[in-house]
Protein backbone atom coordinates (compact mmCIF):
# COMPACT_ATOMS: atom_id res chain seq x y z
CA UNK A 1 0.00 0.00 0.00
CA UNK A 2 1.00 3.37 -1.18
CA UNK A 3 0.43 6.47 0.73
CA UNK A 4 1.78 10.02 0.07
CA UNK A 5 0.37 12.69 2.51
CA UNK A 6 0.82 15.96 4.48
CA UNK A 7 0.00 14.16 7.76
CA UNK A 8 2.05 12.58 10.10
CA UNK A 9 1.61 9.73 10.76
CA UNK A 10 1.05 7.08 13.90
CA UNK A 11 3.55 4.02 13.37
CA UNK A 12 1.93 1.34 16.15
CA UNK A 13 -1.17 1.61 14.16
CA UNK A 14 0.36 1.22 10.86
CA UNK A 15 1.76 -1.59 11.55
CA UNK A 16 -0.74 -3.73 13.34
CA UNK A 17 -3.36 -2.42 10.58
CA UNK A 18 -0.17 -4.11 8.17
CA UNK A 19 -0.22 -7.79 9.56
CA UNK A 20 -4.15 -7.85 11.11
CA UNK A 21 -5.28 -11.03 10.51
CA UNK A 22 -2.62 -12.69 8.59
CA UNK A 23 -1.56 -15.25 10.79
CA UNK A 24 1.22 -16.64 8.58
CA UNK A 25 3.44 -13.36 9.24
CA UNK A 26 6.60 -14.04 11.28
CA UNK A 27 7.88 -10.79 11.08
CA UNK A 28 7.80 -7.18 10.15
CA UNK A 29 10.88 -5.13 8.73
CA UNK A 30 10.23 -1.75 9.39
CA UNK A 31 12.28 1.65 8.77
CA UNK A 32 11.10 5.41 9.25
CA UNK A 33 12.91 8.28 8.75
CA UNK A 34 13.51 11.29 10.27
CA UNK A 35 14.68 14.95 9.99
CA UNK A 36 17.97 15.92 11.04
CA UNK A 37 18.78 18.75 12.39
CA UNK A 38 22.60 18.98 10.91
CA UNK A 39 23.14 18.53 7.27
CA UNK A 40 27.02 18.43 6.91
CA UNK A 41 28.47 20.34 9.14
CA UNK A 42 25.42 23.03 9.19
CA UNK A 43 22.39 23.45 11.30
CA UNK A 44 18.70 22.41 9.87
CA UNK A 45 15.89 24.57 11.40
CA UNK A 46 12.97 23.23 9.26
CA UNK A 47 12.67 21.64 5.79
CA UNK A 48 10.12 21.35 2.89
CA UNK A 49 9.69 18.31 0.57
CA UNK A 50 8.19 18.91 -2.13
CA UNK A 51 7.24 16.40 -4.73
CA UNK A 52 5.57 15.67 -7.92
CA UNK A 53 1.97 14.14 -7.38
CA UNK A 54 0.67 11.58 -9.59
CA UNK A 55 4.81 10.57 -10.78
CA UNK A 56 5.57 9.80 -7.00
CA UNK A 57 2.54 7.63 -6.78
CA UNK A 58 3.49 5.50 -9.74
CA UNK A 59 7.20 5.58 -8.75
CA UNK A 60 6.21 3.83 -5.11
CA UNK A 61 3.73 1.94 -6.78
CA UNK A 62 6.47 0.22 -9.33
CA UNK A 63 9.30 -0.06 -6.57
CA UNK A 64 6.64 -1.61 -4.48
CA UNK A 65 5.71 -4.42 -7.41
CA UNK A 66 9.46 -5.30 -7.66
CA UNK A 67 9.90 -5.78 -4.16
CA UNK A 68 6.77 -8.20 -3.93
CA UNK A 69 8.34 -9.67 -7.72
CA UNK A 70 11.44 -10.60 -5.35
CA UNK A 71 10.86 -11.63 -1.97
CA UNK A 72 7.73 -13.55 -0.47
CA UNK A 73 5.88 -10.62 1.12
CA UNK A 74 2.19 -11.00 2.75
CA UNK A 75 2.05 -7.39 3.20
CA UNK A 76 4.05 -3.81 1.96
CA UNK A 77 3.59 -0.51 3.05
CA UNK A 78 5.54 2.80 2.23
CA UNK A 79 4.39 6.03 3.55
CA UNK A 80 6.05 9.05 2.53
CA UNK A 81 5.35 12.96 3.82
CA UNK A 82 5.68 16.04 1.98
CA UNK A 83 5.05 19.34 2.82
CA UNK A 84 6.86 21.32 6.38
CA UNK A 85 8.54 19.50 8.06
CA UNK A 86 10.90 20.42 11.80
CA UNK A 87 13.65 18.17 13.22
CA UNK A 88 12.67 15.12 14.21
CA UNK A 89 9.67 14.43 12.36
CA UNK A 90 8.81 11.80 10.80
CA UNK A 91 9.20 11.86 6.71
CA UNK A 92 9.08 8.22 5.41
CA UNK A 93 7.69 4.57 6.73
CA UNK A 94 8.34 1.18 4.97
CA UNK A 95 7.43 -1.72 6.04
CA UNK A 96 7.43 -5.52 4.60
CA UNK A 97 5.59 -8.66 6.20
CA UNK A 98 6.30 -11.85 5.49
CA UNK A 99 6.48 -15.39 6.65
CA UNK A 100 10.46 -15.29 6.72
CA UNK A 101 12.23 -13.15 8.24
CA UNK A 102 15.45 -11.99 6.18
CA UNK A 103 12.96 -11.35 3.46
CA UNK A 104 11.13 -8.70 5.21
CA UNK A 105 14.40 -7.21 6.11
CA UNK A 106 16.21 -7.65 2.76
CA UNK A 107 12.82 -6.15 0.82
CA UNK A 108 12.67 -3.14 3.03
CA UNK A 109 16.05 -2.49 2.32
CA UNK A 110 15.56 -2.78 -0.83
CA UNK A 111 12.50 -0.56 -1.10
CA UNK A 112 14.36 2.29 1.20
CA UNK A 113 17.22 2.33 -1.63
CA UNK A 114 14.93 2.73 -4.33
CA UNK A 115 12.56 5.20 -2.97
CA UNK A 116 15.69 7.36 -2.14
CA UNK A 117 16.75 7.24 -5.62
CA UNK A 118 13.74 6.94 -7.71
CA UNK A 119 10.91 8.94 -5.79
CA UNK A 120 10.78 11.99 -6.73
CA UNK A 121 10.99 13.97 -3.82
CA UNK A 122 13.35 17.04 -3.39
CA UNK A 123 14.39 18.68 0.04
CA UNK A 124 14.75 22.40 0.69
CA UNK A 125 16.61 22.79 4.32
CA UNK A 126 16.04 25.92 5.64
CA UNK A 127 19.34 26.82 7.59
CA UNK A 128 21.12 30.20 9.02
CA UNK A 129 22.84 31.09 5.58
CA UNK A 130 18.97 30.76 3.91
CA UNK A 131 17.06 27.73 2.57
CA UNK A 132 19.17 25.59 0.43
CA UNK A 133 18.26 22.26 -2.13
CA UNK A 134 19.69 19.51 -0.57
CA UNK A 135 21.84 17.53 -3.22
CA UNK A 136 21.37 13.76 -3.97
CA UNK A 137 23.86 11.90 -2.22
CA UNK A 138 26.73 9.57 -4.51
CA UNK A 139 25.94 6.59 -1.60
CA UNK A 140 22.27 6.55 -2.29
CA UNK A 141 22.61 5.51 -6.03
CA UNK A 142 25.50 2.83 -4.71
CA UNK A 143 23.48 1.53 -1.87
CA UNK A 144 20.36 1.19 -4.48
CA UNK A 145 22.85 -0.69 -7.19
CA UNK A 146 23.71 -2.91 -5.14
CA UNK A 147 19.78 -4.63 -5.81
CA UNK A 148 20.66 -5.03 -9.31
CA UNK A 149 22.35 -8.41 -8.89
CA UNK A 150 19.39 -10.67 -8.24
CA UNK A 151 20.15 -12.37 -4.91
CA UNK A 152 16.71 -12.75 -3.37
CA UNK A 153 16.58 -14.56 0.23
CA UNK A 154 16.73 -17.67 0.73
CA UNK B 1 2.19 19.58 -24.13
CA UNK B 2 2.08 20.38 -20.41
CA UNK B 3 5.69 20.83 -18.83
CA UNK B 4 6.75 20.61 -15.11
CA UNK B 5 9.60 22.10 -13.36
CA UNK B 6 10.58 21.02 -9.69
CA UNK B 7 12.68 21.93 -6.98
CA UNK B 8 15.35 24.42 -7.83
CA UNK B 9 14.24 24.10 -11.84
CA UNK B 10 11.32 25.87 -10.55
CA UNK B 11 12.91 28.41 -8.77
CA UNK B 12 15.03 29.42 -11.74
CA UNK B 13 12.75 28.87 -14.07
CA UNK B 14 10.11 30.69 -12.40
CA UNK B 15 7.16 28.89 -13.40
CA UNK B 16 5.92 25.64 -12.00
CA UNK B 17 4.23 24.32 -14.74
CA UNK B 18 2.71 25.55 -18.40
CA UNK B 19 1.10 24.11 -21.30
CA UNK B 20 2.84 25.19 -24.67
CA UNK B 21 1.76 23.79 -28.27
CA UNK B 22 5.12 21.85 -29.38
CA UNK B 23 7.50 23.57 -30.56
CA UNK B 24 8.34 23.40 -34.38
CA UNK B 25 11.37 21.15 -34.85
CA UNK B 26 11.25 19.46 -31.34
CA UNK B 27 11.61 16.21 -31.82
CA UNK B 28 13.24 14.89 -28.72
CA UNK B 29 13.65 15.74 -24.80
CA UNK B 30 16.86 17.30 -26.16
CA UNK B 31 15.00 19.16 -28.55
CA UNK B 32 12.80 20.39 -26.13
CA UNK B 33 15.87 21.51 -24.01
CA UNK B 34 17.50 23.71 -26.15
CA UNK B 35 13.85 25.29 -27.20
CA UNK B 36 13.69 25.69 -23.81
CA UNK B 37 17.23 27.72 -22.61
CA UNK B 38 16.72 29.84 -25.50
CA UNK B 39 13.75 31.63 -23.88
CA UNK B 40 15.72 33.54 -21.00
CA UNK B 41 18.40 33.58 -18.74
CA UNK B 42 16.21 31.98 -16.05
CA UNK B 43 16.02 29.17 -18.13
CA UNK B 44 19.23 29.27 -19.80
CA UNK B 45 20.31 28.91 -16.21
CA UNK B 46 17.73 25.67 -15.25
CA UNK B 47 18.92 24.05 -18.24
CA UNK B 48 22.58 24.88 -17.90
CA UNK B 49 24.62 21.35 -16.74
CA UNK B 50 22.00 18.31 -17.64
CA UNK B 51 24.19 15.84 -15.77
CA UNK B 52 22.04 17.34 -12.76
CA UNK B 53 18.57 17.49 -14.49
CA UNK B 54 16.22 14.56 -14.87
CA UNK B 55 13.53 14.56 -17.37
CA UNK B 56 9.83 12.28 -17.41
CA UNK B 57 7.90 12.09 -19.50
CA UNK B 58 4.06 11.05 -19.01
CA UNK B 59 5.70 10.08 -15.23
CA UNK B 60 8.43 7.83 -16.04
CA UNK B 61 11.99 8.71 -16.34
CA UNK B 62 13.40 9.02 -20.00
CA UNK B 63 16.35 9.95 -21.40
CA UNK B 64 17.14 12.92 -23.68
CA UNK B 65 16.92 10.98 -26.79
CA UNK B 66 13.18 10.37 -26.10
CA UNK B 67 10.36 11.47 -28.49
CA UNK B 68 8.02 14.13 -26.84
CA UNK B 69 4.83 14.83 -28.43
CA UNK B 70 1.46 16.77 -28.42
CA UNK B 71 -0.32 15.90 -25.47
CA UNK B 72 2.88 14.41 -23.38
CA UNK B 73 3.02 15.41 -19.60
CA UNK B 74 7.04 16.45 -19.56
CA UNK B 75 9.00 17.32 -16.02
CA UNK B 76 12.26 18.59 -15.09
CA UNK B 77 13.90 18.26 -11.72
CA UNK B 78 16.96 17.56 -9.94
CA UNK B 79 17.84 14.21 -9.41
CA UNK B 80 15.77 13.33 -5.88
CA UNK B 81 16.50 13.68 -2.15
CA UNK B 82 13.55 12.12 -0.94
CA UNK B 83 13.22 9.24 1.98
CA UNK C 1 17.47 -1.25 26.67
CA UNK C 2 16.33 -4.49 27.31
CA UNK C 3 12.81 -5.43 28.18
CA UNK C 4 12.00 -8.94 29.15
CA UNK C 5 8.23 -9.09 30.07
CA UNK C 6 5.01 -11.65 29.84
CA UNK C 7 2.93 -8.32 28.82
CA UNK C 8 2.52 -6.84 24.93
CA UNK C 9 3.97 -3.95 23.77
CA UNK C 10 3.15 -0.66 22.02
CA UNK C 11 5.32 -0.28 19.11
CA UNK C 12 4.29 3.20 18.30
CA UNK C 13 4.93 4.22 21.86
CA UNK C 14 8.18 2.32 21.75
CA UNK C 15 10.06 3.64 18.83
CA UNK C 16 8.81 7.14 19.74
CA UNK C 17 10.11 6.67 23.46
CA UNK C 18 13.52 5.64 21.56
CA UNK C 19 13.97 8.57 18.96
CA UNK C 20 12.59 11.26 21.14
CA UNK C 21 14.36 14.15 21.62
CA UNK C 22 17.17 12.92 20.08
CA UNK C 23 17.42 14.82 16.31
CA UNK C 24 20.80 13.32 15.22
CA UNK C 25 18.58 10.24 14.19
CA UNK C 26 18.30 9.78 10.45
CA UNK C 27 16.37 5.97 10.75
CA UNK C 28 15.20 3.39 12.95
CA UNK C 29 15.14 0.26 11.68
CA UNK C 30 12.65 -2.27 13.46
CA UNK C 31 11.69 -6.13 13.70
CA UNK C 32 8.62 -7.06 15.12
CA UNK C 33 8.17 -10.98 15.50
CA UNK C 34 4.88 -12.73 15.68
CA UNK C 35 3.68 -16.19 16.60
CA UNK C 36 2.71 -18.09 13.05
CA UNK C 37 0.27 -20.68 13.01
CA UNK C 38 1.78 -23.29 11.26
CA UNK C 39 4.87 -25.01 12.40
CA UNK C 40 5.91 -26.93 9.31
CA UNK C 41 2.94 -28.58 7.82
CA UNK C 42 1.28 -28.33 11.50
CA UNK C 43 -1.66 -26.05 12.58
CA UNK C 44 -0.21 -24.25 15.65
CA UNK C 45 -3.50 -22.86 18.48
CA UNK C 46 -1.01 -21.48 20.70
CA UNK C 47 2.82 -21.19 22.68
CA UNK C 48 4.18 -21.23 25.78
CA UNK C 49 7.61 -18.94 25.67
CA UNK C 50 10.00 -20.68 28.41
CA UNK C 51 12.78 -18.39 29.44
CA UNK C 52 15.92 -17.97 31.72
CA UNK C 53 15.33 -15.69 34.07
CA UNK C 54 18.55 -13.74 34.52
CA UNK C 55 20.65 -14.95 31.83
CA UNK C 56 18.28 -14.06 29.53
CA UNK C 57 18.40 -9.93 30.45
CA UNK C 58 22.58 -10.86 30.26
CA UNK C 59 22.96 -12.70 26.91
CA UNK C 60 20.56 -9.74 25.30
CA UNK C 61 22.98 -7.18 27.29
CA UNK C 62 25.62 -8.61 25.52
CA UNK C 63 24.22 -8.63 22.21
CA UNK C 64 23.25 -4.91 21.94
CA UNK C 65 26.56 -4.39 23.31
CA UNK C 66 28.14 -5.59 20.63
CA UNK C 67 26.07 -4.32 18.17
CA UNK C 68 27.07 -1.00 19.69
CA UNK C 69 30.67 -1.30 19.75
CA UNK C 70 30.13 -2.56 16.00
CA UNK C 71 27.83 0.40 14.48
CA UNK C 72 26.81 4.10 15.18
CA UNK C 73 24.01 3.95 17.14
CA UNK C 74 22.21 6.33 19.06
CA UNK C 75 19.85 4.26 20.36
CA UNK C 76 18.48 0.29 20.67
CA UNK C 77 15.85 -1.50 22.11
CA UNK C 78 15.16 -4.91 22.66
CA UNK C 79 11.67 -6.27 23.96
CA UNK C 80 10.99 -9.93 24.65
CA UNK C 81 7.89 -11.08 25.73
CA UNK C 82 7.71 -14.95 27.59
CA UNK C 83 4.57 -16.74 28.57
CA UNK C 84 1.22 -18.03 27.24
CA UNK C 85 1.00 -16.76 23.41
CA UNK C 86 -1.23 -17.31 20.22
CA UNK C 87 -0.91 -16.76 16.84
CA UNK C 88 -1.06 -13.28 15.53
CA UNK C 89 0.50 -12.02 19.14
CA UNK C 90 3.78 -10.24 18.95
CA UNK C 91 7.04 -12.14 20.35
CA UNK C 92 9.42 -9.53 19.48
CA UNK C 93 10.64 -6.09 18.75
CA UNK C 94 13.65 -4.93 17.61
CA UNK C 95 14.89 -1.51 16.78
CA UNK C 96 17.92 0.48 16.11
CA UNK C 97 18.14 4.51 15.69
CA UNK C 98 21.15 6.05 14.20
CA UNK C 99 22.23 8.72 12.21
CA UNK C 100 23.00 6.61 9.28
CA UNK C 101 20.29 4.11 7.76
CA UNK C 102 22.27 0.87 6.40
CA UNK C 103 23.38 1.21 10.12
CA UNK C 104 19.86 1.05 11.51
CA UNK C 105 19.35 -1.54 9.00
CA UNK C 106 22.49 -3.92 9.92
CA UNK C 107 22.48 -3.81 13.47
CA UNK C 108 19.08 -4.10 13.57
CA UNK C 109 19.63 -7.64 11.35
CA UNK C 110 22.51 -8.63 13.45
CA UNK C 111 20.71 -8.02 17.08
CA UNK C 112 17.30 -10.21 15.88
CA UNK C 113 20.18 -13.23 14.44
CA UNK C 114 21.90 -13.00 17.55
CA UNK C 115 19.26 -13.07 19.82
CA UNK C 116 17.77 -16.25 17.47
CA UNK C 117 20.82 -17.95 18.73
CA UNK C 118 21.84 -16.76 22.13
CA UNK C 119 19.08 -15.40 23.70
CA UNK C 120 17.68 -18.24 26.50
CA UNK C 121 14.06 -18.64 25.01
CA UNK C 122 12.47 -22.09 24.35
CA UNK C 123 9.12 -22.38 22.31
CA UNK C 124 6.73 -24.81 23.18
CA UNK C 125 3.68 -25.52 20.25
CA UNK C 126 0.57 -26.43 21.38
CA UNK C 127 -0.85 -28.69 17.98
CA UNK C 128 -3.58 -30.77 17.24
CA UNK C 129 -1.02 -33.67 18.04
CA UNK C 130 -0.42 -31.67 21.18
CA UNK C 131 2.77 -30.12 22.77
CA UNK C 132 6.01 -30.02 21.56
CA UNK C 133 8.91 -27.96 22.12
CA UNK C 134 10.03 -26.45 18.90
CA UNK C 135 13.76 -27.53 17.30
CA UNK C 136 16.24 -25.22 16.50
CA UNK C 137 16.65 -24.39 13.24
CA UNK C 138 20.35 -24.84 11.14
CA UNK C 139 19.30 -21.32 9.40
CA UNK C 140 18.91 -19.71 12.30
CA UNK C 141 23.24 -20.31 13.07
CA UNK C 142 23.75 -20.00 9.21
CA UNK C 143 22.15 -16.09 9.82
CA UNK C 144 23.99 -15.36 13.17
CA UNK C 145 27.45 -16.89 11.65
CA UNK C 146 27.52 -13.92 8.79
CA UNK C 147 28.18 -11.27 11.12
CA UNK C 148 31.04 -13.54 12.45
CA UNK C 149 33.11 -11.77 9.41
CA UNK C 150 33.47 -7.80 10.58
CA UNK C 151 32.05 -5.86 7.68
CA UNK C 152 30.29 -3.04 9.22
CA UNK C 153 27.97 -0.57 7.43
CA UNK C 154 29.79 2.69 5.53
CA UNK D 1 25.32 -25.65 43.96
CA UNK D 2 22.19 -24.77 41.94
CA UNK D 3 21.27 -27.00 39.14
CA UNK D 4 19.11 -25.74 36.58
CA UNK D 5 16.63 -27.38 33.63
CA UNK D 6 14.82 -25.86 30.93
CA UNK D 7 12.32 -26.96 28.27
CA UNK D 8 12.54 -30.68 27.58
CA UNK D 9 15.26 -30.45 29.77
CA UNK D 10 13.02 -29.90 32.63
CA UNK D 11 10.00 -31.88 31.01
CA UNK D 12 12.41 -35.51 31.05
CA UNK D 13 14.33 -34.63 34.81
CA UNK D 14 10.84 -33.68 35.89
CA UNK D 15 13.14 -30.31 38.19
CA UNK D 16 13.04 -27.08 37.23
CA UNK D 17 15.80 -26.60 39.43
CA UNK D 18 17.33 -27.92 42.25
CA UNK D 19 20.38 -27.50 45.03
CA UNK D 20 23.17 -30.01 45.52
CA UNK D 21 26.55 -30.18 47.16
CA UNK D 22 29.01 -30.68 44.67
CA UNK D 23 29.38 -34.37 44.20
CA UNK D 24 32.81 -36.14 44.69
CA UNK D 25 34.90 -36.11 41.84
CA UNK D 26 33.21 -34.03 39.76
CA UNK D 27 35.15 -31.02 38.19
CA UNK D 28 34.00 -29.95 34.87
CA UNK D 29 30.36 -29.51 33.92
CA UNK D 30 30.85 -33.20 31.32
CA UNK D 31 31.61 -34.84 34.86
CA UNK D 32 28.64 -33.55 36.46
CA UNK D 33 26.55 -34.82 33.25
CA UNK D 34 27.92 -38.29 33.63
CA UNK D 35 27.06 -37.87 37.70
CA UNK D 36 23.59 -36.67 36.51
CA UNK D 37 23.06 -39.45 34.23
CA UNK D 38 23.09 -42.52 36.80
CA UNK D 39 20.50 -40.81 39.32
CA UNK D 40 18.17 -42.81 37.32
CA UNK D 41 16.09 -43.07 33.61
CA UNK D 42 14.49 -39.23 33.49
CA UNK D 43 18.17 -37.60 33.68
CA UNK D 44 19.55 -40.22 31.73
CA UNK D 45 17.13 -39.79 29.14
CA UNK D 46 17.90 -35.85 29.66
CA UNK D 47 21.05 -35.96 28.73
CA UNK D 48 21.27 -39.02 26.17
CA UNK D 49 22.74 -36.79 23.44
CA UNK D 50 24.84 -33.73 24.39
CA UNK D 51 24.83 -32.83 21.48
CA UNK D 52 21.35 -31.04 21.44
CA UNK D 53 21.93 -29.75 25.27
CA UNK D 54 23.71 -26.29 25.58
CA UNK D 55 24.98 -25.60 29.21
CA UNK D 56 25.55 -22.21 30.99
CA UNK D 57 27.89 -21.72 34.37
CA UNK D 58 26.74 -18.91 36.13
CA UNK D 59 24.45 -17.67 33.35
CA UNK D 60 27.29 -17.68 29.85
CA UNK D 61 27.99 -20.74 27.50
CA UNK D 62 30.53 -23.23 28.32
CA UNK D 63 31.71 -26.00 26.79
CA UNK D 64 31.74 -29.33 28.86
CA UNK D 65 35.49 -29.35 29.75
CA UNK D 66 34.23 -26.07 31.65
CA UNK D 67 35.58 -26.17 35.59
CA UNK D 68 32.24 -26.36 37.81
CA UNK D 69 32.27 -25.55 42.00
CA UNK D 70 30.77 -25.17 44.81
CA UNK D 71 28.51 -21.75 44.66
CA UNK D 72 28.05 -21.94 40.88
CA UNK D 73 24.73 -21.85 39.11
CA UNK D 74 24.79 -24.25 36.50
CA UNK D 75 21.57 -24.78 33.95
CA UNK D 76 21.00 -26.83 31.05
CA UNK D 77 18.84 -26.60 28.73
CA UNK D 78 18.08 -27.53 24.30
CA UNK D 79 19.76 -25.03 21.49
CA UNK D 80 17.34 -22.04 22.31
CA UNK D 81 14.20 -21.32 19.75
CA UNK D 82 13.45 -17.72 21.04
CA UNK D 83 12.84 -14.49 18.71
Amino acid sequence: MIKVQSQDFDIGAELAALSHGDTTIGGVTSFVGYVRDLAGDESVSAMTLEHYPGMTEKMLGDIEARAQARWPLAATLIIHRYGDLKPGDRIVLVACASAHRQASFEACNFLIDWLKTEAPFWKQERTAAGPRWVESRATDATAAQRWQTPKPAK
Amino acid sequence: MKLLYFAWLRTRTGLGEEEIALPQDVRTVRDLVDWLRQRGPGFSAAFENMKVVRAAVNQSYVQLDHPVSEGDEIAFFPPVTGG
